[in-house]
């Protein structure tokens, strides 16, 4: 690849690539915005972690305790580095979805909590802006805190394009605004968003900022801080790492007087029966035994992105992008939804196949070998705008090539012959 | 290719020409059912005389397994007495359970028996059973019983 | 052993047993009660999973989510089955600590939700039961409840032999109970309360009843059914499963009705921009991508625990637990904290040493190869009632033997000797 | 054993016959701290005049080493300057999370450097620093400086 990423050697990482499905199909694997596959490197950090250190994280103080807590505290310092922020201002979550809720929770909790956190209460006058292109996760929590707190909900429209429609930014967001959460990049369309933009716009009126970075992180080299973003959510199994570990940033300012979430063991200073004072962040918001071994493999996943780069990901990803928008757009019968051209865009391509219902696409493909998500996305309303009730999604990860590109629009020829349209 | 085992004739034409589509008045009792995982919708009405399933009428958008099943539904049932409606329902329920192993009676199922390579498919056994459920669902507000029904 | 239990093949699973600590000491690990160790299976079935059939679980409809959702589903079968009830009654949390925070603040959004949900709404004039030995877990997620609704908290003291002081239960369980929130074994004394007994009362008067299971599903046959209660938690780690998972258990005809409480991707029936609805349970409880891999593991855990035989593994950790307080009570200047007798009692050892620091001894103990817990063990306020600050805790598990309690009897001897008391 | 290389003589000393231990008045300021993991806590008083820390008093529970270090950080620092106390505290935190890579200064931590040895036990180093953490929030309370402190 003119690239340069060794794409070959990369995959031979990846057990799970080098088996076949359906009757001794190759499996052309585009289905990593949904989660991403495991390097070996991975599962071995995991696996050597179980098998030599593991014991209860924060809570013993015997030799595998102490061995323990280091990988869990180096897990966290790696990641912290990876996108350009302090240790302590990362909290392991179990996804990004917890991340989000944890934040919105914590807002409604700021109502009976001390007068520190007074900064986080949210009440009736409030409003909260969010986008139509919004993955349910980073949609529903703020809903349901608007439904338990009487703040308003808003948000920004998406343009015939699939960009989010800014031109309103300062009548939607004001001195009545709360939280403006939005997504980095999006899941469906694969729209990379102008949040440090808005983010400073929340600034300038006192709102706080949250970035949904699920679809950005993993694919690109993200530095939270100079996003200028006060909150960032991802999640480690869109990254080459484990399932069941996601992360959640705060600026250390927000975290040492926000509420906490989640409450028990290992989140509290002192505890008595009629009252409890809480511990420092992050341990404020990591309640109970910990995903320790989720956040070590985390870790690991973080050092295979690094030493591969991620500048070198995010252009081999745009490649890809680049030869599938190309070669959806010469196949009669099928349109994309979103960005037709690879600027300020990902690699998530969704489209749509006149006269095949996604459902009925996705399973043609898949009896080429082909793994492909079909559905909503978890972005219903996202599908709504484009007057679509599904689309069929192709997303790109390192591990990908042009083979699987080439793999991706045979299959929808296939499918064309097979329903007999196009 | 597996695939033609899954995507009968059948299938295809019921998705193409859909029997008793539609919503229609009168009617006793209406069902909305969605498949949270695609977004596959159906919309769907009975109107019931004494024991006897009179219509079915429905809406929906969804793939060519959720609409051709709720089309084939309607040939099974309509005309008939709402007990064998159910009993029939429980039929190709168990069929479409059956991960490929029941054996389907065509003289209960009729074109419903073209839906067997579908039950191999077990993220698509959700789309063969949308209708059903709105069927399930609307006829137990009729006030006919569903009791029995899996 | 006696109970037939083959303890050196059983250690052969578990390769971390097989290493050493503080220069090349034998491990004796004697804290499982705050996590378990894994066995070669749990981890292998983890792997393969991870190398063969990883997939986003619920959202594809490629061959590779089919056999995830097959895999996680049947997980969460096995493991119905493994307590006794239906697997649609069972949700996925990250741990138990989860699964009580999932409760407390569903009653909590219960206020807000449609009139289905009426019979959770907690409010002024409510009461919430817990008793004095509970785990943080399960102590200051309801003091938060009480202290967003206005709830007043009320608790079961425990005795001087460290069970429950029932006397005043049809005082302190009345009409105004909202829940009875009660640990089914104690984590630092080992008490096996009578949770049926407790549950029976708060259905009397309408209360809903919770079981922290933590302690006693891993270490005996539990049937939650018959337990009578409404709601149960534990957690993967402590029965030699992954870490990052738990199971929240709630009866059926109140998972239909209660509210929601993590939102997001995967929870949802249909979402709109102003309002959403939600997927029936146990799904409308697992918001965002779940711990797949681990509910693989843990449903392993679970094959490999019912090989072995739950009652076995009772039988063997009451044969230790007897072995170590008769070995206790032969040390002079050792105190056990709790039942000195094996009856109504796992597992669970605490004792305090007169005239050293339960750090110190934890300490000495470490350096001759012997992991126990030195603290207050996530339960302060038990700590209190007894008047030490910390205790040390020794735990047993299926992999420990009479060995492991000798090493700890001497290795009392030796702080002793060390710090010249006794 | 690594024990002994822990458990230093002085340490033990200390926390058997533990200097200037107890709640006096008056003082300027007073911090409570505990150890959230094992329960340890400390409550511990300063009384500063002009630019010198004229006595700190404590009272608290723990294990040898919370106890016998802060027995000593009374010894390093009552009568001295409050900025040399700080700097004291800065090299006193600098050896505890050297994990034993850090030479202690006997000059500048007197009875400190047998602490040395906990360097190496992660798990006991917040032990070390209960009292000095205690010391460090009631300086600042005082209204003495703790600018420049780690
Ligand atoms: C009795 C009891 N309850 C609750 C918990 C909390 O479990 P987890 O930390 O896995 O959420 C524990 C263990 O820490 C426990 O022993
Ligand atoms: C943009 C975006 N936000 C949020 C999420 C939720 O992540 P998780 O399911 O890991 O919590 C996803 C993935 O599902 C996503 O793509």
């Amino acid at each position: 690849m003119t690239d340069g990423l060794d794409v070959a050697a990369l995959r031979a990482d990846f057990p799970i690539l080098g088996r076949t499905v359906r009757d001794g199909k190759r499996l052309v694997y585009l289905d990593s915005g949904a989660t991403s596959q495991r390097p070996r490197q991975v599962l071995d950090a995991e696996r050597e972690f179980l098998e030599q250190h593991n014991a209860a994280v924060h809570r013993g103080a015997h030799q595998l305790a102490e061995e323990a807590d280091e990988a869990y505290e180096g897990a966290r310092s790696r990641l912290a580095e990876f996108v350009g922020v302090d240790a302590g201002e990362l909290v392991f979550t179990k996804n990004a979805t917890e991340g989000i809720n944890l934040v919105a929770y914590a807002l409604g909790n700021a109502a009976t909590a001390g007068p520190e956190a007074h900064r986080f209460v949210v009440g009736e006058g409030d409003e909260i802006v969010v986008t139509e292109m919004e993955h349910h996760a980073n949609l529903v929590p703020w809903q349901e805190l608007c439904k338990r707190t009487g703040a308003k909900l808003r948000w920004f429209g998406v343009t015939d394009d699939g960009r989010l429609d800014l031109s309103n930014l300062d009548d939607l967001v004001t001195e009545r605004t709360k939280v403006v959460a939005i997504t980095q990049q999006s899941n469906v369309v694969g729209t990379v968003n102008p949040v440090a933009r808005i983010a400073a716009r929340g600034r300038e009126v006192g709102a706080l900022s949250i970035a949904d970075s699920c679809q950005s992180v993993p694919h690109s080299k993200v530095d939270l801080r100079s996003l200028g973003v006060d909150f960032a959510v991802f999640s480690g199994h869109k990254m080459l790492g484990p399932s069941g570990v996601g992360v959640l940033y705060g600026r250390r300012e927000l975290l040492e007087t926000m509420p906490p979430f989640l409450t028990g063991g290992s989140m509290i200073e002192s505890v008595f029966m009629d009252h409890t004072t809480f511990a420092a962040p992050p341990q404020r918001f990591e309640a109970g035994s910990p995903m320790s071994s989720q956040a070590v493999g985390l870790g690991a996943a973080v050092d295979y992105l690094s030493v591969v780069g991620m500048d070198r990901v995010a252009e081999h990803e745009h490649s890809l992008t680049e030869a599938a928008l190309r070669g959806l757009a010469e196949i009669p019968g099928v349109r994309v939804i979103g960005p037709t051209e690879a600027v300020d865009r990902g690699g998530a391509v969704s489209f749509v196949i006149d006269g095949i219902h996604p459902h009925d696409a996705g399973q043609v493909l898949d009896d080429e070998g082909i793994a492909v998500r079909v559905g909503h996305h978890c972005a219903w309303p996202l599908h709504r705008r484009f007057g679509v009730p599904a689309t069929v999604r192709a997303s790109f990860y390192l591990y990908n090539d042009l083979d699987d590109v080439a793999s991706l629009l045979d299959g929808i020829r296939t499918a064309q012959k097979f329903f007999r349209v196009g | 290719m597996q695939l033609q085992q899954m995507y009968q004739e059948i299938i295809l034409d019921h998705y193409k020409n859909p029997h008793r589509r539609g919503l229609r008045e009168p009617f006793d009792a209406e069902s909305f059912q969605v498949n949270p995982t695609c977004g596959d919708e159906v919309t769907l009405r009975v109107k019931v005389s004494g024991d006897t399933v009179e219509d079915v009428s429905y809406e929906g958008q969804g793939c060519s397994i959720s609409q051709a099943s709720t089309s084939v539904l309607t040939d099974l049932v309509v005309g008939g007495s709402v007990d064998k409606a159910l009993s029939t329902m429980d039929a190709f329920i168990e069929l479409m359970q059956g991960r490929g192993q029941v054996e389907p009676d065509e003289d209960v199922l009729e074109d419903g028996i073209a839906f067997a390579g579908v039950a191999k498919y077990p993220a698509r056994v959700k789309c063969a059973l949308l209708g059903w459920m709105a069927f399930k669902d609307a006829v137990a507000k009729s006030g006919g019983s569903t009791e029995g029904a899996s």
